[in-house]
C-alpha cells in the first residue's frame, strides 16, 4: 500500500478504463475520487457501479459530465440523467438483478469463473446466457466481472491499508476491492495501526494498493 | 379508510414475530407503520441492514445510515449490518420469510411484472427479481386497478419479474392467492362484493363458497 | 430464535441426520453440542466438516464414538482414528478441496446452484464433474452443499441472536450458519442486546434458531 | 548449514514488503524465522488470519487464536481476521503474491504432487489444490530426494495437486524454474556441483550457461 494525494491517484486511470465504483444512492462512494475524476476529465469510462446515484451526488457526478461510456448497474431509475444518456445511445447500459451484479463481482475477486443463480431463469435477463441444471432445477451461468481499477470508500483505514465500513456504506465496497487490479481507497478517518481489532477489519491491508491522504 | 391503508394494514397481519421481512418501496414501505409493537419483526434493508427503524428525530440523521433510496433511517438494538454479497445472500437464499412488493401486473398464474415498461420506463431491476426468485413469501401490494385497468390480468404484457409465483396479492379490494396455479379470490376488502372484485379483474378468478371480508 | 439447553436441542437431531459443524482443527468447534450427541448415541450421522480434529477433541469425539457414517471433509489426517474408519469402509468419505468445500457451503447458503472453480481442473477431483469454459478457461461446476442441521460456535450471541467470532474461530461458522434447515448455537458468552455493536455482527440474529442456554 | 535452513533461507529471498504469502507446513514453516525484520512481509494462516505472529509466550496462548494445525500462535499489530470464504477467496482470487508449499514430486514441466499417495496416505489436500491453483506465485520447498529417489521426476507418478506449473522449486541442491515448460537450473546449493544436482534429479534438466551459486 502507497499513500498518495486525490491527485496523483487519480492520474493512474487512463481515460476508457474500467472502474468499479462502490456505494448505493451515493452512500459509501469516494466522493473525492470522483470529484476528481470530473476535474482531471477521464472520459469513455465503463463505469460498474451498483446505480446511477442523482445528478450531482456520487457516481451521478460522472454523467453530469458525461464522462460514462459504458455502465453496469442494478438500477438507474432515480438519475434522469443516465436514463436520457442511456436511452440517447450516448452510454451503453447493462442493467443485472442487484444479487447477480454483487455476486458477479464476488466471483471476480474470488478465483471463480462465475455463479448459478436463480435470478432471471426464464425472464429477459436470461437472453444469450447458459442455463445450467442441476438436481432438476434450472439455473442461469453468470460470469465473474472485474475491473482495472477499483474505487472504494471506507470509514477507517489504518497506516497498512486495513479498513473498515459504517452502517449502510459497507454495501459493496469489500467485494469490489477483491476485484479489480489496483483498488484506491478513501477513508473518513486514517487512524495508526491497532486503532481497528483484528476481527473488526472488513478489508484486509494487502488487497489495497492505494490509500489518498487527507487534505 | 384509503385503499393504501387497506393494503397495508392487511399485509401487516401477513408477519410474525422473528420473521425476516423485506419491504419495497412504495406502498410495501406503509407496511412497517401497521406493525403491532408486540410483533417482533425483523426488517431487512438490501443495502446492508437488518433492524431498520423510523427515520431518525431532527438534526441525528447520520449520511452513512440509509435505506435504499438513501433516505435517512434509524437503527434499532439489535440491528445489525452487512455488504451486499450478504444481503443478496440472505434474499437469494431463503432466509427472507416474507418480502413485500409493488406490482405494475399480476397475472392468472401469479406471475409478476414491477421492474420495466418497455419504451418507457427503464430503470433496472434492482433487487426485485431476487427477491421474488428467492424469498420465502411474496406478497405483492398494490392498487387492483390503475388508470380504470386491472392490474391483475391473465397474462402479463409487461416483462416478467420471475417465472415463480408470488404467494399473495393483496389489493384495496381484495386478497389473492394462487393454489394449483390458478388465481383464487380469498377477501373482500371492507364494503366490496365479490361482483365488484369480479368487474375490475381481468384475469379469470377461482371463488370459494366463503369469501370473507378483510379483518383490518 | 429460542433458548433451549443443550439436551432439547440435541433430542432434534435424529440418527442419520446430515450436520454441518463448525471449527478447524476443533478450534472454533461447538463442543458442548458435540459431547451431548455422543451422550445422546446420535448414530450415522452425515458428517459435512473442514477436517476431523483429532481424537478426543471437536468433531474427534464423533470419531472416537463410530457415529459418523458418511464424512465430506477437505482434511483428515491428522485423525488416525478416522482415517482408520475411511480405509475400512466403516465410513464414506468424500475428500475435497478447502476452498471448494467452503464455497460450496457458501453457494448452499446463498440459493445459489453451484460456482465454478479453477482448483481441481485436471486433477481427480474432476473426476464425474461437469468442466465449463469461460473466455477460454476451464473450470470444475462445483455444486451447492446444504444440511439438515447446521451446529456453530460463536463468540458472543446477544438475545436475539446475533452472532460475532474471534480471531481464527470463525473459520466455517459463518458460512454454515446459512447453509442448514436448523441453525443451533453454543456461545463464549450470552450478552444484552446492544452489546454487539451493528457493524460487527456476523451472523444476523434471524439466521440462528437455537441458542443453548448456559450451564 | 543443514539442507532444511538453505531451503528456508533461499525461499526467504522471494519475498517482498508488502508480500501476502501463505506458508505450508513442513520446510515452509521454517521461512518465516528467516525473513529479515526489515520486510514487511503479510503472513496468512488459511483458517483464517494474516498478520500471523510467533508462538504465544508462556501463559498466553490463547484457545481461538492458532495456525492451520491447531496449534496456538499470536497476532501481529495490523493483523485481521476472516472467515473461511474469506480465506480461500483471497487464496483463489490471486490476491496471495506467494505460497511456499511442500512437496512429493515435481516434474519436468513443473507439475506438483504433494497430496495423496494412493494406497499409503489418503488425508484429503485440504488447501493445497487452491493455493497451487491461485496464488500469484508458487514456490516448492522441499529436500531434492528422499530415500536415495529423486522428488523432481519427469512425469509425476503420484496424483497432481494441479495441472498448473509451479513457478519455482528450491531444494537443499538446487534452485529449478520451468520457462517454457522446461525444468531449468538457475542456482545450486554451496558446495554442490552441476553434475551432482544433474546425478540425483530424475528429469531432464536444462542448463544456462551460467549457473551461480545460492545466495543465503
Amino acid at each position: 500500500m502507497r499513500a498518495v494525494s486525490v491527485e496523483e491517484a487519480v492520474a493512474k486511470i487512463p481515460a476508457g478504463a474500467s472502474i468499479m465504483v462502490g456505494g448505493f444512492m451515493g452512500v459509501g462512494t469516494p466522493q473525492r475520487l470522483l470529484d476528481e475524476i470530473v476535474r482531471q476529465q477521464k472520459s469513455r469510462l465503463s463505469l460498474i457501479s451498483n446505480d446511477a446515484a442523482v445528478p450531482g451526488k456520487g457516481v451521478g457526478k460522472l454523467f453530469d459530465a458525461t464522462l460514462v461510456a459504458r455502465l453496469t448497474a442494478s438500477h438507474i431509475g432515480l438519475n434522469p440523467k443516465a436514463q436520457q444518456q442511456m436511452l440517447a445511445n450516448q452510454i451503453a447500459v447493462d442493467l443485472i438483478p442487484q444479487g447477480t451484479f454483487v455476486e458477479r463481482i464476488r466471483a471476480g475477486g474470488c478465483g471463480l469463473g462465475g455463479v448459478l443463480t436463480p435470478t432471471g431463469v426464464g425472464t429477459s435477463v436470461a437472453e444469450g446466457k447458459r442455463q445450467i441444471e442441476v438436481n432438476g432445477t434450472t439455473f442461469l451461468l453468470e460470469t465473474a466481472l472485474r475491473a482495472q481499477f477499483a474505487l472504494v470508500h471506507a470509514f477507517l483505514a489504518d497506516y497498512l491499508g486495513n479498513l473498515t465500513y459504517a452502517l449502510t456504506a459497507r454495501n459493496f465496497n469489500p467485494v469490489m476491492a477483491m476485484a479489480a487490479d489496483t483498488v484506491i481507497v478513501t477513508a473518513e478517518h486514517i487512524v495508526p495501526v491497532g486503532v481497528i481489532a483484528p476481527d473488526h477489519v472488513m478489508t484486509p491491508a494487502p488487497l489495497v494498493d492505494y490509500l489518498i491522504t487527507n487534505g | 379508510m384509503d385503499g393504501q391503508t387497506i393494503i397495508a394494514r392487511r399485509v401487516a397481519r401477513e408477519l410474525h414475530t422473528g420473521d425476516l421481512v423485506n419491504l419495497g418501496i412504495g406502498i410495501p414501505t406503509l407496511v412497517a407503520n401497521h406493525v403491532p409493537p408486540e410483533l417482533k419483526v425483523f426488517f431487512q434493508s438490501e443495502n446492508g441492514l437488518i433492524g431498520t427503524g423510523p427515520m431518525p428525530e431532527q438534526g441525528m440523521a447520520h449520511p452513512l445510515l440509509t435505506d435504499a433510496g438513501g433516505r435517512p433511517i434509524s437503527a434499532l438494538p439489535g440491528a445489525c449490518t452487512f455488504d451486499s454479497a450478504m444481503s443478496f445472500g440472505l434474499i437469494r437464499g431463503g432466509h427472507v420469510d416474507v418480502t413485500v412488493l409493488g406490482g405494475l401486473q399480476v397475472d392468472a398464474h401469479g406471475h409478476l411484472a414491477n421492474w420495466m415498461i418497455p419504451g418507457k420506463m427503464v430503470p433496472g431491476m434492482g433487487g426485485a427479481m431476487d427477491l421474488v426468485s428467492g424469498a420465502k413469501r411474496v406478497i405483492v401490494a398494490m392498487q387492483h386497478a390503475a388508470k380504470g385497468k386491472s392490474k391483475i390480468v391473465a397474462k402479463c404484457t409487461l416483462p416478467l419479474t420471475s417465472t415463480r409465483p408470488v404467494s399473495l396479492v393483496v389489493t384495496d379490494m381484495a386478497v389473492i392467492a394462487f393454489p394449483e396455479g390458478k388465481a383464487t379470490l380469498l377477501e373482500t376488502a371492507p364494503g366490496v362484493s365479490i361482483a365488484e372484485v369480479v368487474a375490475v379483474t381481468g384475469a379469470e378468478l377461482a371463488i370459494p363458497e366463503t369469501v370473507p371480508e378483510m379483518k383490518i
